[in-house]
């Protein structure tokens, strides 16, 4: 297609979905004449009217509860949430409605509903701007879970989750939104699936959304000291690409998992968890996790001692390589 | 058109009696003799239906029952005037809603039975999964009527409630959605009196029809034992709501005879003085009295209402004690629509699990089988004492 | 006492005109000459610290700021009522409450410098943490008021916040808690017409003010450009809740003159002829004009005024730009009250990694410090793209 | 004390508490005239009043919120949610301000809140009645998580609780309501620490709340088979007592963690992660979950084919001991 921004990319799949689909429509704070705050949306109003393109009042549960609704209409609803940390006072539609209508209608209601949620930190931001809620997904059942890296990704991930016909909470890395990348006008692989961002034999590194270049940037920097880093963009959240991580684990026996969100509880313990119980025999060294604290989301000015950046990955590698 | 009516809708009086109301006589100017019997039946029947039921209950045939002992005219005067392609959301206490929608009788029992989470096929019948979560179905309800209305048809939705539930945040919120977009949705508050052990006017000092003006949505406050009274009500609102001119707010004045659920003991909090007051408002009485007046509350007739509603019975009866147990692996249907590798994994875990058990029962193993019987003791044990599921 | 007052309240229009009002001037009847030049100096001082605060964004001393312009009227005017024993909780719009509750200026920049997530201890001022969280507090003011009640004291809760806020559950929630417990609290809603893009016709067809009696909730809808209609509709939903009567609804319509944020472009959903309207109806103006034609706007005084405007600016800048920045360990400071091993392990992590450095940094090392500089490279090319945080 | 059901000893926590503290207070639905619907609170409001026993309106978010209001102004409130599955209307309250407002004070405010939840399955109830949603408030930085599995520990750990200054999620397992046993009126050891219930050499069996008894079984059980199971009660889920699992891993080499939450993303993961990282050398297996599945809770017929039994603990533990 052409070099896009993240952001960009995405207002390309909701484009792209819109004309294919006139049953998907978009519902979200500030989304209409503004474009949405990070300006993801902008031009979709002007191009598919106000009764597709949806500003709604400000209130997140009847977002995703209209959403429910609409689903059983038939509609294919895409809700923005306009920050990580607004999501809370729809969690409650999500959990017990979103997520198990499927399961409590004994199949007969589909929720094709795509929640689109900014995430993560970097920015500089106030209170609640900042959060990394994946985890409390991940762990509901009945929903998929996606964290997007990259331009690519952003669009065809975003066009497989709309087109799913279960619900999906997909995560987009607001710091990275302003990242450019080439984008095609492809599907690609499955969203269900991970992608080795690069090849490795010393370690394998787990990362998604936000932290993705990071770690990529830690496999050139650890390669200069002459350790081999495979690098993962897991992609999906839930399920999780067990087969790939696998794979690379068998070879390179040593695992680091890195994410913004606090580590007890995060989605690193669940990884760990999940692949010492499939490759105990080959790991070389306890798995280790390079994660944000066991603290709400810091002031700005002191997220860089809560975010894991670069060197704090690499001291991630040191550790499980032992030095 | 009536736009917000603040005085009590009453058409019918607990003697049976009609009284003339120029404003909502038309509503109801075709509910002939044969009509009024046939919502007489109705009304009978599902009254039975809650009897058979709570007998099912006693019986341990059902975990749990939550009669509409009182509401039967709000119910039934409701649903009873919905199109086929209207849709219906409601809470857990709207089986009189179920049956007017043609509802298989066994679907009904499955969930208080515990064989599933819901029963019909919300398509087949335009009902929604019955909503445990209180107020959550209000904001559904909104959001289909924005689809109907992007689909350009005058099919509306409805939202059936409780008093009590006009306290949580998500049914105020479908009020602003539904104000904001014009929503061809009815929001249909059944105000038994009683959320549980707490009176409504804990939940409002305020009629809860006066809530929603305030919102832009007009309301009505309606006696809601009185089947005419409901009626016209929701043609009104229905066609409000079909003519594009929005969603209508009834708060249908009625009376919780029964307990909240068959797991509940209403002598812990209400005054029986306050039931005897109700009980000469019955909703049913009323419309007995007035077929009487009419001559139309003949033995005969009598006896086949009788018919039907023991009938009725016997088939719920029927459909509860001969539905099967489900199957142990189903417990993983239906969670996602395609399939999910975590979940496809953990299910092979458990088919091989189950299938050990046959294996070492074929070779009679006596540790195991010990093991088995322990855990199949020890959960009954605990069904017992607990009681089993409430609302 | 006023119940329920449908009309808009205004007393003191665009003009500068005193428009009598037999219900409301006798609660503004203190309101003498000295009184009227102390609120109009502290409108002037809390729009020349949004000016200054600006341009300390704009100067990239801060990463965000929330002007108030346009509501000096509503937020003084209601703040200046209040005794010191009663507790406010806002949303982050409410400096200038901040301002008139004696905040000291450092401490309304430490937010929006991202030193820390808050600025005043809220038992100092008797203000509670602001909520980014649309709604939230509502419920805050509404449970602490019921605290004051049960304390037996008069002190009253204040819960301010925006029109878009009244679209969420919370904010009904609370009307409802409110009213069914009589809690001593007033709902301040500033209807500056503006949820960031979104209209206020978004949020309600219908007056804001509507919405509270249908709740039970006593409203008020008054020119909030217009401090004597804010400080006499304060008073007398303080005195109500001082005297055990309940809450009370104050809508205060009023103009965001600015952006929603320093981070909002306004011009991309709004008309330049609503500012220009607005602009007119400018609440410092009229105080302006009242104090002219009283003979009060005297070159020396209007030189006063400035003066201290300039002094408080001069001091929110001192204390902006010497604010050093927060120690990196404080980032686990204050997440429990008493020792969380969890956390502790995690701390000791993070120290001894911050350790290493300092020991590599004296060996050295060049390609740590390369990693090192790659970070903090990334990490400011992140923050100029992503163009800092927003509301 | 005496002897007394679980419930009993939550009611005379409760009563002792609001004797000791007129700042006390109980918010819920029910919990006034009804005593709450599984009688917990039973004449509560006879003995305090209306006032400190106060029945809400129908809303979770207002008892959260309100009881924010309430301890920013010094009280220590009390919530009850009437059940596991209608905690999440309350969830932005919860995670938002609760468990966020002591840190975003800069250690200004407490939040001495505790929000009682009757949690888990096994008693037949309808959908939403029989949910275990610790996991959530495990991830969330700032609340303390606590589950009970026997009258003394609901007794004391709800003092403690309730005595605490931080905000504490108390979970107590609605299916063993009616167990009886000896309460003494003391506080016991801390909240924050984890029990041996039973010691044993070969594999360490972790499990709280309703599951604690169970695994008690299965270590009679087990040990008529020759395997030695040391149990553990965690008590407390947020912090998680490290040191006593860590103990009990370095002599066992073994582990298995059951609980009734969908597996993935749940408790067991965590400690699984958490305990390879502090343990790994000592290991002899891959530690093993035994939990419910990754599925909404089934209808009640289906339940005993989701929670976790005697039977599954068992084969659990012939798992991890590799048989
Ligand atoms: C969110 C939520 N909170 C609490 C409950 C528990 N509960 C079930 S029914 C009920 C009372 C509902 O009262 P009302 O809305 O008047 O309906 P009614 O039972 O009278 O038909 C309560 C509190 C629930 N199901 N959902
Ligand atoms: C729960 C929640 N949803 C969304 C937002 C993002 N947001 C911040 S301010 C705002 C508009 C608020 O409008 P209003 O209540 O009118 O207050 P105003 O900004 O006009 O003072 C929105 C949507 C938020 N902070 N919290
Ligand atoms: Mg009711
Ligand atoms: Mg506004």
């Amino acid at each position: 297609m052409s070099t896009l921004t993240l952001a960009k990319a995405i207002n390309a799949g909701l484009r792209r979905a819109m004309q294919d689909d006139e049953k998907v429509v978009l519902l979200g704070e500030d989304i209409g004449a503004l474009g949405g705050v990070f300006r993801v949306s902008d031009g979709l109003q002007a191009e598919f009217g106000a009764r597709r393109v949806i500003d709604t009042p400000l209130a997140e549960s009847a977002i995703i509860g209209t959403a429910v609704g609409l689903a059983y209409r038939g509609y294919r609803p895409v809700c923005e949430i306009q920050f990580d940390g607004f999501i809370y006072p729809g969690f409650d539609q999500i959990v017990s409605q979103v997520a198990k209508l499927h399961y409590r209608s004994r199949g007969a209601v589909k929720m094709p509903i795509t929640i689109r949620v900014p995430f993560g930190g970097g920015i500089g931001a106030a209170e609640h701007h900042s959060e990394s809620p994946e985890a409390y997904f991940a762990h509901t059942s009945g929903l998929r879970v996606i964290a997007v890296s990259n331009p690519q990704d952003a669009y065809s991930l975003l066009r497989q989750a709309i087109a799913n016909d279960d619900p999906v909470l997909y995560f987009e890395p607001k710091r990275r939104y302003h990242v450019k990348g080439e984008v095609a006008e492809e599907l690609g692989t499955s969203m269900e699936s991970a992608t080795v961002v690069t090849a490795g034999t010393d370690v394998t590194l787990l990362a998604y959304g936000p932290l993705v270049t990071t770690a990529a940037d830690a496999a050139v920097a650890a390669s200069d000291e002459g350790v081999s880093i495979e690098v993962i963009d897991l992609r999906s959240l839930a399920p999780i690409d067990y087969p790939t991580i696998e794979a690379s684990v068998r070879k390179t026996g040593r695992l680091v998992v890195t994410h913004e969100a606090a580590q007890s509880g995060g989605i690193g313990g669940e990884i760990i968890a999940a692949i010492t119980e499939r490759c105990f025999p080959f790991l070389e060294a306890a798995p280790v996790r390079v994660t944000g604290w066991d603290i709400p989301y810091p002031p700005a000015k002191l997220e860089t001692h809560f975010l894991p950046d670069l060197d704090r990955i690499l001291d991630g590698v040191d550790r499980v390589m032992g030095r | 058109m009536v736009e917000t009516v603040s005085d009590f809708v009453q058409l019918l009086t607990p003697e049976g009696v009609r009284t003339p109301s120029p404003d909502f006589d038309q509503w109801v100017s075709d509910v002939d003799a044969p009509q009024l019997a046939s919502l007489y039946e109705d009304m009978v029947v599902v009254r039975r239906i809650d009897t058979e039921a709570t007998a099912l209950q006693r019986q341990g045939e059902l975990g749990l029952w939550p009669p509409l002992l009182g509401q039967e005219a709000a119910q039934i005067g409701s649903a009873r005037t919905l199109r086929g392609d209207d849709f219906v959301f409601t809470s857990y206490r709207e089986n009189a809603v179920a049956y007017c929608r043609g509802v298989d009788l066994t679907d009904i029992i499955r969930v208080w039975r515990g064989n599933a989470q819901s029963g019909w096929n919300p398509y087949d019948i335009g009902m929604a999964v019955p909503a445990i979560i209180i107020g959550a179905q209000t904001l559904h309800a909104t959001g289909y009527a924005m689809g109907c209305q992007q689909d350009g048809v005058d099919s509306v939705s409805v939202a059936y409630f409780g008093d009590g539930a006009t306290s949580e945040g998500d049914v105020n919120e479908a009020l602003v959605f539904a104000a904001a977009f014009k929503a061809p949705v009815v929001f249909f508050c059944q105000n038994n009196h009683w959320a549980i052990s707490e009176p409504v006017g804990l939940q409002a000092i305020r009629p809860l029809a006066d809530r929603a003006p305030g919102f832009g949505v007009p309301s009505m406050r309606i006696d809601g034992n009185d089947i005419l009274a409901v009626m016209a009500a929701t043609r009104i609102a229905l066609e409000r709501a079909r003519s594009g001119n929005g969603p209508t707010f009834i708060e249908a004045v009625t009376y919780r005879m029964g307990p909240h659920t068959t797991a509940d003991d209403p002598t812990r909090y209400r005054d029986a003085a306050e039931l005897e007051e109700w009980k000469a408002k019955d909703p049913i009485l009323r419309v007995e009295r007035l077929l009487d007046s009419l001559g139309l509350f003949t033995a005969e007739f009598q006896a086949g209402v009788k018919a039907k509603a023991d009938a009725v019975a016997a088939e719920l009866r029927h459909g509860c004690i001969t539905l099967p147990d489900p199957e142990p692996l189903s417990v993983f249907d239906s969670v996602y629509t395609t399939p999910n590798a975590t979940l496809d994994r953990q299910k092979a875990e458990y088919t091989a699990y189950l299938a050990s058990f046959e294996a070492r029962d074929g070779q009679n193993s006596d540790d195991v089988t010990d093991a088995a019987s322990v855990t199949a003791a020890s959960v009954n044990a605990v069904s017992v004492t607990a009681g089993g599921g409430r609302l």
